[in-house]
């Protein structure tokens, strides 16, 4: 059974389609790459699986159970974590600061802190050891990314591909079993887009499930294990990289005709 | 409901007071939308110019005629010193966004608007400090004697506010979407740098955007003294409340800006009678209705409600 | 924070010593200050100005006249913007500060009632020239008022119209405002108690100038007369509106309608309009002098609440300069308890308004006058006493 | 003399309280509110109704008018969840101008127009607080601001605190992360109400007397400028926001010209000010401090592994 | 260098303490396509919104067509020897720009956003046949004229926003980013696109394009910022050659 599923999912704008009747299966430990022209509805079939847009019908499954009513939140605790096409890092916070956001519920352990309120005013024991856990472990993201060294660093200072780093390391934090990716690699040189790649792989290694949304075809063909192509909001292929790039109509629709 | 209880010339005189007060609420609105298409702040200062331009018409009504004699030279000096408020309203704007707004442009967003906050409070008061305090009568330029139809009053007053109202808006909705320069207000007020590089000089449009929203309000100011006095505060609450009714339209839409203003004078008058409760709690009707409004529909009533792009 | 806190420690230490000593002595070469507490800005602005200007008249006046043993009297006007919060620093600075023997002030009854105790405990003589609620005089002995408490003027007016005008059914249109609703509150139920009927209780908000919609209704209830307690830039609204809307009833008023703003505002309009005041000596040459006086130093007329602020005003220097006496030093003493009872003694005193009689709470004991407005001036028609529960009509 | 600072500085920790609130709601989690008066005005008529016609204890009553304020306060953080940016600021103004509407209305209760008088004075162990006697009045309402100071400054230290200012930088990356903002935001809201609500309480018993004209926008203005003009999001720059703007608007009386320059001139100077401040600082006097938790964290851990 | 239609001479630029741009030189000569490639963060757009106005120099001059239309002192501090003309004035000169990210006008439909294209022409008969002109070029936006910009998709947000930027009959037309979030079959379309209007219309374009290849492979002559520097400046065939470029820029 997949890890992540979705049924006849469906988002309307007004009388626009922007998702039409998707089904897509996600399997765990696996990366599956999401292709597509512009306006194909990519980012919308994000939105509406991690919450931040509710679909007009169908339902997304996550672990068997339905995930389609929660919000966004419910749907990052429960183990979703995402990324953002523009970055949308916290700014004006540190490094270290937005690595900590990422950790912020999962510090919230019902059965150490008891009489949260009382010991929240007062500052007492228990809700240290939690800022401690919440200490420690934004270290380990951190770590895993190097960028331990500008843990100072107000978010806006760093370099872009840093910026996209970072927003990875903070989906991290939350610990999720998935993680969806939007264009991780925009804006991206080749260079950085080629050690992108060895990370993406590395996270895959740690146990997580990886979905990616991208139009740098170098890094979608050489990492997904599966590749779903959208077009005007309906899934028109799916299936392994060699299989999507041969396909006519993605021919057709989104990759034109390659000189590679 | 009491509505139906009413009987209907009454109705129809709640009507009209209220289109009469909704018309006027709509000039005063399509100031504060313009400017807040533009720069994307509130102008509360708006009240003020409008207060200022009513003085202005004032004293040049008074210094070319005497409104007692009647005639049709009373007509043209009202013509006269309405066109002269709304130059000295207009001018006054844009002053007021090169000295107090243009050097906070670029600064944190609450900044203009405490910025127009001070600049509110420096202009009522020095209207205090130099007409007084006292409420001045604003004589009409025409006989207005009550018409009456079928137990249903109408001044011409109330006639000519609605009137001047229906063409300021559709002379405005027309120079908005028509115009060469209208079109250049719209770019601006969608994309400033990118206006900029279509070859439209930006601030010239800002200045342009005060000087016709200040020039509104003079005429709003002036046929709020006719029907209302004159006095130093009398821009503070019609213009929180146009400001209001302004948002709930959809702020930036200038449809909106009159529709909200319509409406906000429609809910006062309507909204207590037909609850049937105290006229004092028409505040409290309207603007529970309006806050309503905005949560059914956040962006207001004219605008499409548009998602932030993820 | 902490750094803070020692800096505001020590400022006040500081202040505590230089000005540690209270005193009622007026140095020679220094002025007997008075006080003056009133709205100067916002919407009543104008009420606070006319007031202020009519102290400062009496002063004048006073000084004129030689003072208290050579000691010139000099007021101090502070404005409270009609309200609370900004009325008690005003009072403060005025006893605190300037050490005030007496306050002309303040204007409004909600603001005169948050004052009263500060001025009580600071034992300076306060007279309020247009504060009307029942309950001001209560709140102390050095608190007294020169107008007449709403009460009185509305049970007046309510037997009047009953009785006197034999009007049946009343219409009432008042402001939320602490004068306005309390007239119409004692006014309706006297009314009532009288036979009458009120066959429409409107109110508006402070600050709306369009009543358009309570006349509409109030015309749909078809009163025989309409009662408007209320302000002058108000009256001057409603009273045009009604013409507008064809309302065809009798138009009532109280002292409100005194300033003669309305005369201006309103214009032929005001004609026939009756209202309660204060009843006043119509020839009084007091009250001819003060208004040529004012006109002189002010260009404006003064308005009915004007002629208690000078009256107060005169009460209470003339109370200094009976009780102060010459001390040490050429310098003035002045006995706060003694001004007090000088001024509460007051009795039949020849005022600008009238007759002022202060009751044994500090009240004005007032005969009321029933006035209209003809060809742009006031007349007096008649005047009453309360005498019991009869009103007695003074020749 | 004395006493008349000693006021001010009753004055300048009454608007603290409050300001603190506000702080919280604008500075640290970005949501625009124009209804402070509004709160304060709740609170300070809560505490005079609970005190004059239900005989309450003045403590007794500001708990309860601070509970009263922060149920308000959840009222109003409810529109928060949909409405954003300028929208949410219309939405509290016209809040706070239904609260005026409804304390001028209600007769029976709020008195109306007349305001409500004779609201007794705290009762501390016996110990009588006047409000000629102004030391104590002073001690008192600055231990409250020091209270709320170090209540505000628990908050935004913790994880709430930075959750608030995640919500503030971006609302949607704030969700995305597990952050349930709507608890935030209303939390945000109620919290800054209920310190409203103590301030309004305070206000009540030290006037002795509440009337409505007192609550109205330019109170909830002058509240915003505290924040803005000491700077936004930092605790310390809000309470000497409220010492600049109330000791601004008494100049005139402090230096003893308010008789002699005209009142419409002090406003004017208080605008121009307004408008000077805000062209050349316009990030405040102090300017937002930015808390690095990081350090914060540090610190703590280290004690803790002590 | 009379051939020259645009120079940057030592062109620096500061946000704040952080300088953007370290000394510029770029040169550009009528006619070609010129295209700058550079990692996100080099100082790409920057270069381009210096230009036209919308980033004030701190150091150097700009001369387009032999007039400085942007000009500092050597000493920044000496406000006598700076000359700065306004967006609106460099536009009228004859540059036009197609901003990244598009910049069209979303509440405005396609053919507004092309007659603000023309804002600096006054004459209607003119704006009517250039637009008849764009709809040649760009069959899509013909059928899309009455619908809101906004609502357009990336692609023909890209080929309005180009299509606008022609409207003024510019010499020098400035592209940041033309194929930035575009599917690869579209990048390819407004890659033909670009070539066509150098060849058609006589225009010299400067590009500014993270997509390095695409660029090159268009363009005549290129130039490659790092951190605010030009580190290379030669034919672009000769920069797809260059192993520095492959490695770096190329992917390969």
């Amino acid at each position: 059974m997949p890890l992540l599923y979705t049924q006849s999912l469906r988002r309307e704008f007004g009388g626009v389609v922007a998702v039409s009747d998707v089904d897509i299966e996600i399997f765990k430990n696996s990366i599956t790459g999401l292709i597509g022209p512009n306006g194909a509805g990519k980012t919308t079939l994000f939105n509406t699986i991690t919450g931040l847009d509710y679909p007009t019908s169908g339902f997304v499954f996550f672990k068997g159970e339905d995930i389609t009513p929660l919000p966004a939140y419910k749907i990052t605790r429960s183990g979703i974590a995402r990324t953002f096409q523009n970055i949308r890092l916290f700014k004006e916070m540190t490094v270290f600061e937005n690595v900590m956001i990422g950790r912020h519920f999962r510090a919230n352990h019902p059965h150490i802190v008891k009489n949260r309120l009382i010991n929240f005013i007062l500052g007492r024991i228990f809700v240290k050891q939690e800022e401690y856990d919440i200490y420690e472990s934004s270290i380990k993201w951190l770590d895993f990314f190097g960028l331990l060294d500008f843990r100072d660093e107000y978010a806006k200072n760093l370099p872009y591909g840093k910026q996209r780093e970072l927003e990875i390391a903070r989906a991290l934090a939350t610990e999720p079993e998935v993680l969806f990716l939007d264009e991780p690699a925009a804006g991206m040189n080749p260079q950085e887009t080629d050690e992108l790649m060895v990370t993406i792989k590395r996270i895959r290694d740690l146990g997580i499930t990886v979905v990616l949304i991208e139009h740098d075809m170098k890094l979608v063909m050489n990492i997904c294990d599966k590749i779903i192509v959208l077009n005007y909001g309906r899934k028109i292929a799916e299936g392994t990289p060699a299989q999507v790039q041969n396909n006519k109509e993605v021919i057709e629709a989104y990759l034109g005709k390659t000189d590679e | 409901m009491n509505l139906f209880n009413i009987p209907h010339n009454e109705l129809l005189q709640h009507l009209l007071n209220g289109l009469t007060l909704g018309a006027i609420y709509s000039l005063i609105a399509l100031g504060y939308t313009m400017v807040y298409g533009i720069l994307k702040f509130i102008n509360f200062a708006h009240g003020e110019i409008l207060m200022l331009g009513a003085y202005a018409g004032y004293y040049v009504y008074y210094l070319i005629c005497d409104p007692s004699q009647g005639g049709s030279f009373v007509i043209f000096a009202f013509i006269i010193s309405l066109l002269t408020a709304m130059v000295i309203s207009a001018s006054l704007g844009v002053f007021i966004e090169r000295v107090a707004y243009r050097p906070l442009r670029k600064a944190p967003r609450l900044a203009p608007l405490l910025s127009a906050i001070g600049v509110s409070i420096i202009l009522m008061n020095l209207a205090a400090l130099f007409f007084g305090t006292k409420s001045r009568k604003f004589d009409y330029p025409i006989d207005n004697t009550t018409i009456q139809l079928d137990g249903t009053s109408i001044t011409p007053n109330q006639i000519m506010i609605l009137a001047v109202g229906l063409i300021m808006m559709t002379a405005l909705k027309l120079f908005i979407d028509k115009s060469r320069l209208g079109k250049a207000m719209r770019a601006t007020s969608q994309n400033q740098s990118v206006a900029a590089l279509m070859g439209i000089n930006v601030n010239f449009i800002i200045s342009l955007t005060f000087a016709i929203g200040s020039a509104l309000a003079a005429v709003a100011g002036i046929m709020m003294s006719l029907e209302f006095k004159l006095y130093p505060t009398m821009g503070q609450m019609a213009g929180l409340k146009a400001f209001i009714a302004a948002v709930v339209g959809g702020i930036g839409n200038i449809s909106g800006a009159m529709l909200g203003g319509i409406l906000l004078g429609l809910l006062e008058t309507f909204g207590v009678v037909i609850l049937g409760i105290p006229q004092g709690l028409k505040d409290t009707i309207a603007f529970s209705v309006l806050i309503i409004i905005l949560l059914v529909k956040p962006s207001g009533l004219l605008i499409k409600n548009i998602r932030e792009k993820v | 924070m902490k750094k803070l806190l020692s800096v505001l420690i020590s400022l006040m230490l500081l202040f505590a010593l230089a000005c540690g000593k209270e005193s009622d002595v007026v140095k020679s070469g220094e002025t007997i200050k008075i006080g003056f507490l009133g709205p100067m800005t916002g919407d009543a602005g104008n009420y606070g100005k006319l007031m202020s200007q009519a102290v400062k008249v009496a002063v004048e006046e006073f000084n004129a006249a030689g003072g208290a043993e050579g000691f010139n009297a000099e007021v101090l006007v502070e404005d409270t913007e009609g309200k609370v919060e900004k009325a008690n620093p005003a009072i403060e600075k005025l006893a605190g500060v300037d050490k005030v023997f007496g306050i002309v002030g303040s204007v409004f009854s909600s603001v005169s009632l948050a004052v009263a105790p500060k001025a009580e405990a600071s034992k300076i003589v306060m007279i309020s020239p247009s504060s009307t609620h029942k309950d001001l005089p209560e709140k102390g002995k050095f608190i007294f008022r020169d107008v007449m408490s709403d009460a009185l003027q509305a049970i007046v007016f309510g037997k009047y119209l009953a009785k006197v005008e034999n009007v049946k059914t009343v219409a009432i249109l008042y402001i939320k405002n602490d004068y306005s609703q309390g007239l119409a509150m004692d006014f309706k139920a006297q009314f009532e108690k009288e036979g009458g009927k009120v066959v429409a209780v409107e109110t508006a908000l402070q600050g709306d100038k369009d009543f358009k919609t309570q006349l509409t209704k109030i015309k749909g209830a078809n009163p025989e007369a309409i009662y408007f307690p209320n302000y002058v830039a108000e009256i001057a609204q409603m009273l045009e509106q009604s013409k507008q809307l064809g309302i065809k009833a009798k138009f009532y008023s109280a002292d409100g309608f005194s300033n003669p703003q309305i005369l201006e505002l309103a214009g032929d309009l005001a004609n026939g309009v009756i209202y309660t005041q204060a009843a006043e000596q119509p020839t009084s040459q007091k009250r001819k002098d003060f208004e040529a006086k004012y006109l002189a130093k002010w260009g404006e007329k003064p308005d009915a609440f004007s002629l208690n602020a000078y009256d107060g005003a005169l009460i209470m220097l003339n109370a200094i300069k009976a009780t102060s006496s010459k001390a040490m030093g050429g310098n003035l003493k002045i006995d706060r308890d003694k001004v007090r009872d000088f001024v509460a003694k007051t009795k039949d005193y020849d005022g600008a308004s009238g007759k002022i009689t202060f009751t044994a709470n500090g009240d004005l004991v007032a005969n009321i006058g029933i006035y209209t407005a003809e060809n742009r001036k006031f007349k007096q028609l008649k005047m009453f006493k309360l005498d019991g529960e009869n009103l007695v009509e003074i020749k | 003399m004395l006493n008349f600072i000693l006021l001010i500085f009753i004055y300048i920790g009454i608007y603290a309280i409050s300001a603190l609130g506000l702080n919280l709601i604008v500075g640290y989690t970005g949501l625009l509110s124009l209804c402070q008066a509004a709160f304060l005005g709740i609170g300070a008529y809560s505490a005079a109704v609970l005190m004059t016609a239900f005989h309450f204890g003045f403590w007794e009553a500001m708990l309860i008018s601070g509970i009263i304020t922060a149920l308000c306060g959840m009222l109003i953080g409810i529109p928060t969840l949909r409405l954003k940016g300028d929208y949410l600021a219309i939405a509290t103004l016209g809040f706070g101008e239904i609260v005026r509407n409804i304390i001028v209305n209600w007769d029976s209760v709020t008195k109306g127009p007349m305001g409500i008088n004779g609201i007794p004075g705290p009762n501390l162990f016996g110990f009588m607080f006047s409000s000629m006697d102004k030391i104590s009045w002073v001690i008192l309402i600055w231990v409250i601001v020091g209270i709320s100071y170090y209540f505000v400054r628990r908050i935004v230290r913790s994880r709430v605190g930075r959750a608030l200012e995640a919500i503030r930088e971006d609302e949607i990356a704030a969700s995305a992360m597990g952050i349930n903002t709507a608890k935030y935001k209303i939390g945000a809201f109620t919290t800054g109400a209920f310190l409203a609500g103590i301030a309004g309480s305070l206000f009540a018993s030290y006037n002795q007397s509440v009337a409505p004209l007192t609550f109205d926008f330019m109170m909830s203005i002058m509240i915003l400028c505290m924040v803005v003009l000491g700077g936004l999001g930092n605790n310390y720059a809000t309470v000497a926001g409220a010492i600049i703007i109330v000791i601004t608007s008494e100049i005139p009386r402090l230096f003893g010209i308010s008789h002699i320059i005209p009142p419409q001139l002090n406003q004017v100077i208080f605008g121009l000010i307004l408008v000077l401040m805000m062209i050349y600082r316009p990030q405040g006097i102090i300017g937002r401090v930015k808390l690095n938790y990081a350090k914060i964290l540090k610190k703590e851990i280290l004690h803790l592994e002590k | 260098m009379s051939n020259a239609i645009l120079e940057l001479k030592n062109v620096h630029v500061s946000y704040g303490n952080i300088e953007a741009l370290k000394g510029v030189n770029v040169t550009i000569n009528a006619g070609q396509i010129v295209c700058l490639i550079g990692a996100n963060g080099a100082g790409k757009s920057t270069l381009l919104k210096s230009i036209v106005g919308l980033e004030p120099l701190t150091r150097g001059e700009v001369v387009f067509n032999g007039e400085r239309i942007t000009y500092t002192g050597g000493d920044s501090s000496a406000k006598k020897d700076r000359v700065f003309h306004s967006t609106d004035r460099i536009i009228s000169r004859g540059i036009s720009m197609a901003p990244e990210g598009r910049g069209i006008f979303p509440e405005m439909t396609v053919l507004e956003n092309l007659e603000m294209g023309a804002f600096m022409i006054k004459d209607k008969a003119l704006i009517k046949t250039r637009i008849e002109e764009k709809y040649e070029m760009f069959e899509i936006l013909k059928d899309r004229r009455k619908q809101l910009a906004g609502s357009l998709s990336g692609g023909e947000q890209q080929m309005l926003s180009i299509a606008r930027a022609l409207m003024s009959a510019p010499r020098l037309l400035l592209l940041d980013e033309p194929a930035l979030g575009l599917a690869p079959i579209i990048i390819q379309n407004i890659f033909q696109t670009i070539s066509k209007i150098s060849r058609e219309d006589k225009v010299t374009i400067f590009l500014v394009e993270q997509n390095a290849k695409m660029a090159l492979s268009i363009s005549d002559k290129g130039y490659v910022l790092e951190t605010g520097n030009i580190v290379l400046e030669d034919d672009s065939k000769n920069l797809l050659e260059n192993p520095k470029v492959k490695a770096a820029y190329l992917g390969e």
